[in-house]
């Protein structure tokens, strides 16, 4: 007999917990979308104070289960208890009202909001005559903040926010509900170092204080630092369950992916050609300035620096963007005039955005149109007529390579696991055979053996004689993957390092000046 | 002199020829400058563009009103104001308790609907089928035409003639050929058609030729006189129209208006009489409209 | 290594320098002014009098597009969800005739329910808002329930209800009102009633739950769902109130008019969503408000007033009408984007 | 190791087994065979006859919508790009005036210009189409360069347009067209126009570049811009496309009535737009395709013949009209949300 969101807010509130040994359990879930089975008889389990962490690759269900425990989709079948007691979980608020609270994957703020009104939405303070009091919602706001260490000003616009803060915002907002369960999933797909290890100041805060804390991501440094258990799925298929004491990070490779993968970057070094890009003192407006550098065929230049520091932005006017307002760009010696992405694509540059949701897919869709797209501006296409059956088999192979998991090139984008929209966009730039790659945290939100494998794709494409610049807050990835690393703060240049001399202690030196 | 004028609307081609027979004899009165407004057939935007021209400072106002009913607001409006006002062409609901400096020259809609009738129940010979096509439903014009066809029907030398179908076809020519094809698909027999307007009954005529019947078999009768119908019934389709002397009441209301504004007096009360257009008459009224 | 030892707590929270931001209505607020200026200025040459020293015409300027206002209110609230609403203006033809039946004098001859006249104002009045609030919860439960388009539902009430005010007496207008209820027309009334409407939603929309879960619909639906905000139940309620004050304008109109015929209100939904853009409401849905509503509507009542004073030709008047409405909201985001660059 | 045997090879393409999809307008396909069969059962049981088995009926079902097909077609493609176009309703009305008052015949007594009478009839139609075309690529250049919102920049266009129609003769209608001009509107030749334009436009977002950009940027106009489709030009084409085809409209509509009045074609941007979305295009952009517009658009004819035929009272023919729109998006959408379920 399942109780009542209301009865369970009222048991929550009365302080009177009925003891049980799992804070949350959910048995025998199923879930089936059109075409796929995305759980299968699935159970996971949560214990009080600890940190669960949900591992698997690319499409294994992951989110699917946590939206299930958020209210958010209903499951085909089993059951979902807390605290030994079954509980029905129809909208976001039974959820919310049970205390389960959840960051997910595809960030949902509201944009036009400010970060205030965003975090208190639906619980605003209330003054004497009914009204919400602004006052008292931006000093709880700064509260909040004061406690989680993040230093974004309350009455700020959440459009106007980099998506790293947006990122802590809604970390912010998951905490401020003080739930029993909180659960993230990738909070940190969009973070440097510096705040996760802030966030991980939190959540050890938080488990202190009792609360059960489910954790989804796929930068594997991170979780052994926080994780006390480990849950692995494959294909909606639950695999099992581990101590964090009882594996080691290879053991949970191979549950994930089946087998074993060695060689995490498989960087070849590759003999450096002509410079192909060269930048000098490129500017735009107060975001950044003096930003000069070259980069050769065949070389992987990585971007390193704090969130905020201004990568995503030189990459964005590099590409047309948004035009410079000063400094000149050469491509093969000769100064271009890139001023929209038309003319970068022209020039045969490529440009990975590092937003999938807003800039990257075609939500409503299908993995061809989303493919293809940026192909057909000078390929496939003849008196304007698209050359359907080429174009569709270039994709499909393109597909095949990247492993992109979907049931047919013919569904949505959006009915894709998060990792493999990813794949989708890499695959749209990798068609058109670029001579300039230009990557904004490429795997973002990729698992292991996918990351393996868009990491080998680079390294091919470097050895055929592209420039690549890739922007990414995974240290491991720049520090893996790069010939040269340039490190910029607070829209400045303040430093290259050769492959040789790059450690993460000068990279984070130079990154936080 | 200004003059306010606020007609009804600007797209119909009968009120069209009573603004140009208007604005054609202000050119030829010295001093006499005429602000023309479109009212968009909106009571409420008429009411407005009254207080704008009260605003503005004209000498007087002639009102083609929207609504007849929506008379007695405007009326008060313009007295208040110390404004002389002039409705034109429909007939004020408060006729008969005008304030001083106020008049109208209009013509009764329901003699139009009248005549056209009566000539198509003489054309029948008091007997046989008619469709009704009817301008906008919320019109006044569309209600009291109509109007006229079932009274007039109903009297004792037509009780033969019997209405078999009436719809709506917004006043247009397109919508009203459409009305005639779905009727005649939906093997409707009807010996005559009578219209609202003249747009509407050209456009049965285009539907019943485009469905080949002959004319000559067909009454069809519009209101208004305009180009298109003249020359409809010259080429023997249109039966019977209905003329009313558009550029004669506007000369008559703007007269009336500026006595009023000179503080003259004037009959309170001007019926613009409704001529039947046939094809035996239709010669005489060819360059009138 | 841990990372911890990486990280300098160097995080401040600058509250203290919080930038002051300009209200975003200003800016339109000076397109109007300049507006108005102008004319002024062309009055002085052309007509040789002033534009603006006339109380007479700041009157009517506003009158004339009051009850414009009080349904762009209404429109404003669903376009910051992110819907639309079509139907404002045949629900003010079908409200005008409905309360208009229920006030009629019993010294009219023709009066539609001859037993039910003299009836006190508040009657004739709960009738009109009432039917429109009735109207506006039909569109919200559809929207809501069905998820069909708001476009949609609403083009089908516009569709209905205009059906609806002509079937009602057949297409006769309805008049000899009684005075109670005209009363709400007369003078400034109208003005009086579309001010108070704005300033209740002003409030309702900037300090109320309401007004938070309406934006944040609009700003995000999903983010809205997640954050526990009942979207369906919410919806409902927004057309609801655009529904009633749809009513309530219809009531003003045929109190004003003393009389209410089945063609009122049309195209008024246009003027009304034309208002509420002119005054910065995002048409996708999370922005707006209703100040910039406001002055949206007043720019509408100044051009026409204008254009009878500076006696433009009728013919140019509509053609201007259009330019001018294109040109205020360029100047607008125009104005927007350079102090977005600074 | 390489790196390919890391990942097992189990992750397949099924592109043999491609689930075969339903295209989403057989949903509202259905709706269409529904209503009319609807009206067929009604007819033998209160006219005593069929309401299909009628050839001039058929015709006349889709001739009296193949204006607003017209129209719909260029719709369709504006609002899969995320925008509305408000003018083509008044953009009908005024290349009817432009192109009539080039088509006049010498006979007619009050040629507009009496010096150009009697001209081939590529000239009036030229006209018109071109006409339409500018108005449209107005529109496009506003909305590309000035970034203000569709609506409002065709709502500009809609009143000006309509402006410049009474402008155009002062209200006068233009008649006497020759024969040559008119031939386009006799017959089926207004139904023969539609449905190649339909044929033509549905090609081209299939099957072009042209089309997949267009949905690319109603998907998501940010993405499209950086995948390297230039968003301002594009809009413009289509937008202008959208106008042209309304100034086509504007030509059979003159052709068909065998006269111009500048009151063609108000409200039809609205009909148009109905068509569109009941036939699955998506306010939202990105999803619609010209199968469903024409669907849509003969939906709404099916149901002013049906009215007819069942003589149905010309009170209620709105109200239930209304409803009819309502009550098919909502079937297509209940459809479309079962089978997503399945
Ligand atoms: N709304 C939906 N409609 C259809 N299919 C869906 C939907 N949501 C998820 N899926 C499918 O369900 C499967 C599981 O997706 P889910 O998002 O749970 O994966 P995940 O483990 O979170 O992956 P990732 O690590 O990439 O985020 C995937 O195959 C995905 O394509
Ligand atoms: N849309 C925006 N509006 C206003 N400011 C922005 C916007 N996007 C980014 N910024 C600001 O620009 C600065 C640089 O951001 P950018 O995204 O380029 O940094 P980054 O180094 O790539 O970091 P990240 O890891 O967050 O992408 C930040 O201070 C950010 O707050
Ligand atoms: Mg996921
Ligand atoms: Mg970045």
């Amino acid at each position: 007999m399942a109780v009542s969101p209301a009865t369970m807010a009222a048991i929550r509130k009365s302080g009177a917990i009925p003891n049980a040994e799992f804070l949350l359990m959910a048995e025998g879930i199923r879930k089936e979308f059109p075409g796929v089975v995305a759980l299968d008889d699935v159970s996971f389990r949560l214990k009080r104070g600890s940190v669960h962490a949900l591992m698997g690759e690319n499409g294994a269900g992951k989110s699917t289960l946590m939206k299930i425990l958020a209210g958010i989709y209903k499951p085909d079948r089993g059951r979902v208890q807390l605290r030994g007691v079954d509980i029905r979980l129809d909208s976001p608020l039974d959820a919310l009202e049970n205390g389960i609270a959840m960051i997910h994957q595809e960030l949902n703020l509201m944009a036009y909001m400010t970060v205030a009104e965003n975090i208190w939405i639906r619980r605003e303070p209330l003054n004497r005559f009914g009204l919400i009091d602004h006052g008292e919602m931006s000093r709880r706001t700064e509260e909040l903040f004061h406690r989680l260490n993040i230093a974004i000003d309350p009455e700020t616009p959440v459009k106007e926010l980099s998506v790293a803060n947006r990122q802590m915002v809604e970390i912010a907002k998951a905490v401020s509900y003080e739930s029993d369960v909180l659960i993230m999933d990738e909070p940190t797909s969009a973070l440097t170092e510096r705040e996760v290890s802030h966030l991980f100041q939190i959540i050890r805060s938080l488990r202190g204080q009792g609360i059960g804390i489910v954790y989804i991501t796929h930068k594997m440094n991170e979780l052994f630092e926080i994780a006390d258990e480990f849950s692995v799925f494959r294909d909606g298929k639950y695999i099992g369950t581990h101590s964090s004491k009882d594996v080691t990070r290879d053991d949970i490779i191979r549950m994930m992916v089946g087998r074993e993968i060695t060689q995490m970057f498989p960087k070849e070094d590759v003999p450096l050609g002509e410079i192909i890009l060269s930048v000098k003192g490129l500017a735009l407006g107060s975001t950044f300035r003096d930003v000069s550098f070259d980069v050769r065929a065949g070389e992987i230049l990585g971007v390193a620096g704090l969130v905020g520091s201004g990568r995503s932005n030189v990459a964005e006017t590099l590409f047309g963007v948004t035009p410079a307002t000063s400094g000149t760009i050469s491509i093969d010696g000769k100064e271009v005039a890139i001023d929209n992405p038309t003319t970068a694509i022209r020039h045969r540059m490529a440009f990975l955005t590092e937003d999938r949701k807003d800039t990257g897919c075609l939500l409503i869709l299908d993995v061809l149109e989303n493919m293809q797209i940026a192909v057909l501006q000078d390929k496939f296409v003849s008196n304007g007529f698209v050359h359907e059956t080429a174009v569709a088999a270039a994709c499909e192979d393109m597909c095949r390579k990247l492993r992109v998991k979907t049931p047919s090139l013919q569904e949505r984008i959006e009915n894709l696991s998060g990792g493999n929209q990813q794949k989708v966009l890499i695959g749209r730039w990798l068609l058109t055979n670029p001579r300039i790659l230009i990557l904004d945290e490429p795997t973002r939100g990729i698992d292991v053996g996918a990351k393996a494998e868009i990491h080998r794709l680079v390294t091919e494409m470097a050895k055929q004689g592209v420039a690549v610049i890739m922007i990414s807050s995974e240290m491991p990835e720049i520090l893996g993957m790069s010939d040269r690393i340039m490190v910029m703060h607070e829209g400045r240049v303040t430093g290259f390092l050769t492959r040789e001399e790059a450690t993460q202690v000068k990279v984070m030196e130079l990154a936080s000046h | 002199e200004t003059i306010g004028v606020s007609m009804a609307l600007f797209d119909d081609n009968f009120l069209t020829v009573l603004r140009s027979g208007m604005q054609d004899y202000a050119k030829t009165l010295d001093g006499v400058t005429l602000q023309v407004e479109d009212a968009q057939n909106d009571v409420a935007k008429q009411q407005s563009q009254i207080q704008n021209f009260i605003a503005a400072g004209v000498d007087a106002i002639i009102v083609n009103p929207v609504d007849t009913d929506a008379t007695t607001a405007m009326s008060k409006i313009a007295s208040d104001a110390g404004i002389p006002l002039v409705y034109v062409n429909r007939e004020p609901v408060n006729v008969d308790s005008l304030p001083d400096k106020q008049a109208f020259v209009a013509s009764e809609e329901i003699v139009a609907g009248t005549l056209e009738t009566k000539e198509v129940c003489r054309l029948l010979g008091g007997k046989g089928n008619v469709v009704i096509m009817m301008g906008e439903l919320s019109n006044q014009g569309a209600r009291m035409r109509t109007k006229a066809v079932h009274d007039v029907v109903a009297a004792d030398e037509c009780k033969g003639m019997k209405v078999v179908e009436e719809q709506t076809a917004n006043w247009q020519r397109t919508q009203g050929a459409d009305l005639v094809t779905n009727w005649l698909s939906s093997g409707i027999e009807f010996d005559a058609v009578i219209s609202n307007n003249d747009e509407m009954a050209i456009g049965a005529i285009q539907a019943l030729k485009a469905a080949g019947k002959d004319m000559k078999d067909v009454v069809v009768a519009g209101v208004d006189a305009t180009q298109d119908a003249l020359a409809a019934m010259q080429a023997g389709d249109l039966d019977a129209t209905v003329f009313q002397d558009a550029a004669g009441q506007g000369k008559g209301a703007l007269d009336a208006a500026l006595k009023l504004a000179k503080g003259e007096e004037v009959d309170k009360k001007v019926y613009i009489p409704f001529q039947l257009v046939t094809p035996a008459n239709v010669k005489d009224f060819v360059a009138k409209n | 290594m841990s990372s911890e030892s990486l990280v300098k707590p160097d995080l401040k929270v600058k509250t203290a320098h919080r930038r002051r931001r300009m209200p975003p209505e200003m800016n339109i607020f000076l397109v109007l002014i300049g507006i108005a200026l102008v004319y002024e200025l062309l009055g002085w040459i052309f007509v040789g009098q002033s534009f603006l020293l006339n109380q007479q015409r700041l009157t009517i300027m506003i009158l004339q597009v009051s009850v414009i206002g009080i349904i762009a209110v209404g429109v404003t609230q669903v376009i910051i969800t992110g819907g639309i609403d079509l139907s404002s203006g045949s629900v003010v033809g079908m409200t005008a005739m409905l309360s208009a039946s229920f006030a009629q004098s019993s010294t009219w001859p023709r009066a539609l329910y001859p037993s039910l006249t003299d009836l006190p104002f508040f009657i004739p009045i709960g009738v009109g808002i009432l039917a429109g609030l009735l109207a506006g919860y039909i569109n919200g439960q559809l929207i809501a329930k069905t998820k069909i388009p708001p476009f949609i539902a609403t083009l089908g009430m516009m569709v209905t209800a205009r059906g609806i005010s002509k079937w009602y007496t057949k297409g006769q207008p309805v008049s000899g009102l009684t005075e109670q209820f005209t009363f709400v027309g007369t003078s400034i009334w109208p003005v009086v009633v579309f001010l108070l409407v704005a300033t209740i939603f002003h409030v309702a929309l900037r300090y109320t739950r309401y007004g938070k879960f309406t934006y944040a619909i609009g700003a995000n639906v999903q983010a809205a769902r997640v954050s526990g905000i009942d979207v369906e139940r919410h919806l409902v309620k927004v057309y609801a109130i655009a529904g009633m004050l749809a009513g309530l304008a219809g009531v003003v109109t045929a109190a004003r008019a003393q009389t209410a015929q089945a063609g009122m209100g049309v195209m008024y939904e246009l003027d009304a969503i034309a208002a509420a853009v002119i005054g910065g409401t995002s048409l996708a849905g999370g922005a707006g408000r209703i100040t910039g509503t406001v002055i949206g509507t007043i720019i509408l009542g100044v051009m026409t007033s204008g254009f009878t004073f500076l006696r433009v030709d009728a013919y140019y008047q509509e053609i201007v009408k259009g330019m001018i409405i294109v040109a205020a909201v360029v100047t607008d985001v125009y104005r927007q984007k350079k102090r977005a660059q600074r």
